[in-house]
């Protein structure tokens, strides 16, 4: 904890080394690239999909396959307002460390940032082009408008992301890699040739967020039923329950974290 | 009726007097047990979907040879059982009779084991 | 062979008088019987050595009810056949398992007068009949149109073709050594058997068929389907197998043809190998029918006994793959109890 | 680091050791039969269905096995019964709200679950909880260890066929539970960790019983050591069953004591940076470079007994002093990512947790060990007979709500 907390902001040597190989060996593909404490996030070009998995894993003996997910970056506006309802005052209040620097006590995540073109401000690069988002937003058309999106730590040029993690299990340091996809497509190749693990991974993927992986042998449901519409994580995909009935919860909420505050005050 | 049939009697007295209890006792549950037939309940459990088939399926039984295997050694047993009884009558003869028929079909099994035949497959 | 109520009553009944009480002691005996064993040994015995609580519940103490529960819980509950089944086999199947059961009594002699039958080839009967149990799990598994009823039932007939032989020769050994295949006769030959001019007034077969004992012991835990053999049953992997389909008194008839067949190869194992009803005693109690009275008691002690034994490897082992027993009858048991045989025979001729 | 070779051929075996390489030659034996049974030359296979409701799959995981005789020709797991769409509901609430959905995750060790949530969430506020409390994090994150593996350990031996462990089982994690439920007030779902620290502090009394759990489970893992690992059956029926060698093992992202029994020497507890305090306390990583059933329940086993030693230390260095850090009243997480993952009784279990500054989440990807450990079943199960899917899914060790999420 003492010696955590002077480690943290410094870059880790490892984690530097590991990406300055990989840098090295993807070249121009690397699009953007940030060390957060022991983790590389890094962002290729969605051509370099399958070849930065294949470095990682055999150039860089990132042999552990973590997990494949996706990101929606899509603002959606059903969510915020959601929570302006109950919480508006609230919002009022810490309205400032929306779009400024975070005033929280520390900046935790610290980051090194290897690369700043992409990553120094995303949300105003966001702000710049919003427009092929809102045109973007593919079948189940969102009851409201989408406003846009903004993108997080290592930047992003679209609405949608894939990410993956692997890890190396001696050196015991993880990369995150991500790729923008296509808006209106999002497609790219699977893994599941260099990761075994990747096949389910990425039908959960597909299933839930709707990219394509091109050459996976099974892209099938693999939660959801046969037949099932729509890519429920994206944040245009309505969360029907809620939008039938508001939820109880988000009331009866605000007092838990509070007491536990005062409690420890009061000790 | 001869003592010899007589004991055999017993046996299918016997057997009736099981299948009497079992009737009986189903009989007697018939008059308390509801019956309430419906679809899923008729249907055959498959661990809580719908069977994949027909029900009927067919299955491959590969230990055929296991079998082959049984048959001649149960047909050695039925050698066996008179041979036992009549031992000291047949003394030495019947001894060595019996070892060198033993034997052979020993080595058959060992011949078997060898040949990898006594793997289930 | 004397009648059976003469010592008590002192007069002959007619045949088919004693065939009438035979069969009604028989009717009380095999019931009572697999109760007994369930519950002395699958709640009560299995309650403490697995700290279950559930079983120790009902009725107050240790759960003497739970038995009785269970029974009347089958019996009033609904009798499903399925659909798709093959209805007269599905119907018959239990009835040939419980048969099977009752038919293994008729040799079993609890006394020096007190058999329903002394048939001359008893043992061999009593094998005989054993087997047909099988051919109504068979028809279970069959006629249910369930596929973990058909694997239960295939697996049933392979474990068949791999204990049926350990038992027969296990008790190969047993005959050299008595001369006779009346189970009665066995009884006898025990009494007057002794090694070593050692006579204690008979001496149990277990001494001298050590090794094909514990194989009839391990072919019986077979033919029962108890764990480490239980894969026709196999709750885990298909469900308990060929009786997935059955319900109420029908799935009952199962479990009592189950009990009652562990009492009945326990009783066949005790006089095979323990002397049966026979403790050395005096001839004269044996002359004046006294052991008549004291058979049975003897026999039950150990039945409980071998009851034991093979309830306690139920509780302890996993179950052994299919394969395995396959390898294990065809590997160890059967080389080894036909050797023990030839060394038997060998004794016997040579003393 | 820029090894090719698994680390099982560079860490855990010895070339200087011949039954070490005996065994790894085993293992590639074994592997390469798998591979070989594959290609059987027949078309009249049946399809059976293990689950959704069935004793092996305990929860709603179905399995459709395509079977020749009682050999499978292909097994393929079916999931998505008791999928809750936790990654969509964590959008729609507060972050001390999400922790009583991941709560539910991997049901039996609950606490466990709790904790690299809110590992990220304090991670991307810059909140460290003060040493008591991640004292008591540790402590009962390995308490939950032990309620989910003593019950693996029992579990295993059920679904072999040997009944008596799971009531062992049953009995001894009912002592550990009771420990959780007087400290958490919750038995399954402690819902007790807070952003900053911890609901509340430990009642009186709680270290000296805690004391005579751990030696309840002491002995309770003896008990196991001479109920199944002891028992030739135990070892015939597991011994060769499954084997997975390490390259696989990592390719599928196998964690835990999975991947730890494949020889692969990782355990986030050690290797990781974590604000928990395991690398204050004396204990060891076991491996078994068998990669088969029996490797993965020695090494859960093995691993109780870790817990025990670590939870016996825990107790001894409680440091006095706070359980909450100073927080905000409402909690709002700073924009930013953050991947924390800590090492779950089932493996790697972790939370991408993506803030755009709101009073939740914009994205928690939780990354739950089965789903991967599930994964490598269709591979691993080729060739093999109808017991081992049993064994094999029995020794993988999933809970059903940590692949469904």
């Amino acid at each position: 904890m003492a010696d955590l907390a002077t480690t943290e902001n410094a870059p880790d040597a490892a984690c530097a080394s590991l990406l300055a190989l990989f840098r090295a060996e993807m070249g121009a593909a690397v699009v953007g690239a940030e060390i957060q404490r022991h983790e590389i996030i890094v962002r290729v070009h969605r051509d370099a999909w399958v070849e930065a998995a294949t470095v990682a894993k055999r150039k860089l003996g990132l042999t552990y396959f973590c997990f494949i997910s996706g990101m929606d970056w899509l603002d959606n506006p059903t969510q915020t307002s959601r929570y302006e309802n109950v919480w508006g005052s609230v919002e009022e209040e810490v309205e400032g460390t929306e779009d400024g620097e975070p005033t929280a006590e520390g900046e935790p995540e610290a980051a090194a940032k290897l690369d700043p073109a992409p990553a120094a401000a995303p949300e105003a690069e966001a702000a710049a082009n919003p427009a092929p988002a809102s045109e973007a937003a593919p079948e189940p058309d969102p009851a409201s408008e989408p406003v846009g999106f903004r993108t997080g730590v290592a930047g992003g040029d679209s609405r949608f992301q894939v990410m993956m993690r692997v890890v190396s299990p001696t050196a015991h340091r993880g990369l995150t890699i991500k790729a923008d996809l296509d808006d209106t497509d999002p497609r790219v190749a699977t893994l599941s040739g260099v990761y075994a693990g990747a096949d389910w991974h990425e039908r959960e993927t597909w299933e839930m967020f709707g990219f394509w992986f091109d050459g996976h042998p099974n892209l099938i449901h693999i939660y959801l039923p046969h037949g099932f519409e729509g890519y429920p994580l994206r944040k245009d995909f309505p969360l029907l329950a809620r939008e039938v009935k508001p939820w109880p919860g988000l009331t009866n909420v605000e007092p838990i974290s509070g007491q536990a505050e005062e409690e420890v005050g009061a000790t | 009726m001869s003592d010899f049939l007589r004991s055999y009697l017993s046996v299918a007295f016997l057997a009736a007097a099981a299948m009497a209890l079992v009737g009986g006792t189903l009989g007697l549950s018939r008059l308390i047990r509801p019956k309430r037939p419906t679809i899923e309940k008729l249907t055959v459990y498959e661990s809580g979907v719908d069977p994949v088939g027909t029900g009927w399926s067919q299955s491959q039984i590969r230990y055929y040879i296991f079998a082959l295997l049984f048959v001649m050694f149960d047909v050695e047993a039925v050698f066996l059982f008179p041979w036992a009884l009549r031992l000291e009558a047949f003394g030495a003869f019947g001894l060595v009779e019996m070892g060198v028929f033993v034997v052979i079909l020993l080595v058959g099994l060992f011949y078997a084991w060898r040949k990898g035949v006594l793997r289930w497959v | 062979m004397s009648t059976i109520l003469h010592p008590i009553m002192g007069f002959v009944l007619a045949y088919w008088q004693q065939q009438v009480i035979k069969l009604a002691a028989i009717l009380v005996a095999i019931p009572v019987g697999g109760l007994l064993l369930g519950y002395v040994f699958l709640m009560k015995m299995m309650a403490h050595m697995q700290s279950r609580l559930g079983p120790m519940e009902p009725g107050g103490f240790h759960g003497w009810f739970q038995n009785i529960g269970d029974a009347v819980k089958f019996i009033q509950k609904e009798d499903i056949i399925p659909a798709q089944a093959d209805k007269w086999v599905f119907s018959l199947a239990p009835y040939v398992v419980v048969m099977s059961t009752f038919l293994l009594y008729l040799v079993i002699p609890v006394g020096p007068d007190l058999v329903v039958s002394n048939l001359s080839v008893g043992v061999f009967y009593a094998l005989a009949v054993g087997s047909i149990g099988v051919l109504g799990v068979l028809m279970a598994g069959w006629s249910s149109a369930n596929k973990y009823s058909l694997m239960g039932s295939l697996r049933a007939a392979g474990q068949l073709i791999a204990y049926e032989l350990p038992l027969v020769l296990a008790v190969i050994g047993v005959v050299i050594q008595s001369g006779t295949m009346s189970m009665q006769g066995i009884v006898t030959a025990q009494q007057k058997f002794h090694i070593f001019g050692l006579n204690l007034g008979g001496m149990p077969f277990i001494v001298t068929q050590f090794p094909l004992f514990i194989i009839f012991m391990i072919a019986a835990q077979a033919e029962l389907t108890q764990p480490p053999f239980d894969m026709p049953v196999a709750e885990s992997e298909l469900v308990t197998g060929y009786m997935t389909e059955y319900s109420g008194f029908r799935f009952l008839s199962f479990f009592l043809g189950e009990m009652g067949s562990a009492f009945a190869l326990s009783a066949i194992a005790a006089t095979l190998f323990l002397g049966g009803w026979y403790l050395p005693m005096p001839q004269s109690w044996i002359n004046n029918n006294f052991a008549d009275y004291i058979g049975p008691v003897i026999l039950l002690t150990k039945v409980m006994f071998m009851a034991f034994l093979i309830f306690w490897i139920r509780f302890t082992y996993p179950r052994f793959r299919e394969d395995q027993l396959q390898a294990i009858a065809w590997k160890y048991l059967i080389p080894i109890s036909l050797l023990w045989i030839m060394v038997t025979a060998i004794l016997k001729v040579a003393f | 680091m820029t090894s090719i070779l698994s680390p099982t051929t560079t860490a855990a075996l010895n070339p200087a050791n011949p039954t070490e390489l005996r065994q790894a030659a085993y293992i590639a034996q074994q592997a390469a039969d798998v591979r070989v049974n594959v290609e059987l030359e027949t078309d009249s296979g049946m399809t059976i269905n293990l689950g959704p409701q069935h004793p092996a799959t305990h929860g709603t995981l179905r399995i459709i096995a395509r079977l020749d005789g009682e050999q499978v020709i292909s097994c393929e797991p079916s999931m998505g019964y008791m999928h809750r769409g936790y990654e969509k509901l964590t959008e729609v609430r507060t972050y001390p709200q999400i922790t009583t959905l991941v709560n539910r995750i991997d049901w039996l060790s609950s606490f466990a679950n709790e904790v690299p949530f809110i590992l990220a969430a304090e991670q991307l506020m810059g909140i460290e909880a003060p040493p008591r409390a991640q004292w008591l994090r540790t402590l009962l994150f390995e308490m939950a260890r032990i309620a989910n593996v003593a019950l693996f350990l029992g579990d295993m031996g059920v679904q072999l066929g040997a009944v008596t462990p799971v009531f062992y089982a049953f009995r001894d994690r009912e002592h550990v539970l009771n420990q959780i439920e007087s400290a958490t007030g919750g038995r399954f779902h402690p819902n007790y960790d807070r952003i900053g620290g911890l609901k509340e502090d430990l009642p009186k009394g709680w270290i000296a019983e805690t004391r005579t759990v751990i030696e309840k489970v002491v002995n309770f893992c003896n008990q196991m050591d001479d109920l199944l690992v002891g028992n030739e059956i135990f070892g015939a029926r597991c011994r060769g069953v499954g084997v997975i060698p390490a390259e696989r093992a990592l390719d599928y992202g196998l964690s835990g004591a999975n991947a730890r029994a494949s020889g692969i020497d990782w355990d986030l507890r050690r290797d990781s940076e974590s604000p928990l305090v395991w690398n204050k306390l004396d204990w060891k990583v076991w491996t078994h470079p068998d990669g088969d059933s029996f490797a993965r329940y020695w090494v859960r086993l093995q691993e109780v007994r870790e817990s025990c030693k670590m939870i016996t230390q825990l107790l001894d260095g409680l440091p006095a002093g706070p359980i909450m850090a100073k927080v905000p009243r409402i909690i709002k997480v700073p924009a930013g990512e953050a991947w924390v993952s800590t090492e779950n009784p089932l493996g790697e279990m972790g939370y991408y947790v993506v803030s755009q500054g709101g009073l939740g989440p914009f994205r928690v990807k939780i990354r739950s060990a089965s789903f991967n450990n599930i994964s490598i079943v269709p591979w691993v199960t080729k060739g093999v007979f109808v017991p081992d899917i049993i064994t094999i899914l029995a020794s993988l060790y999933f809970i059903l709500g940590d692949i469904d999420r």
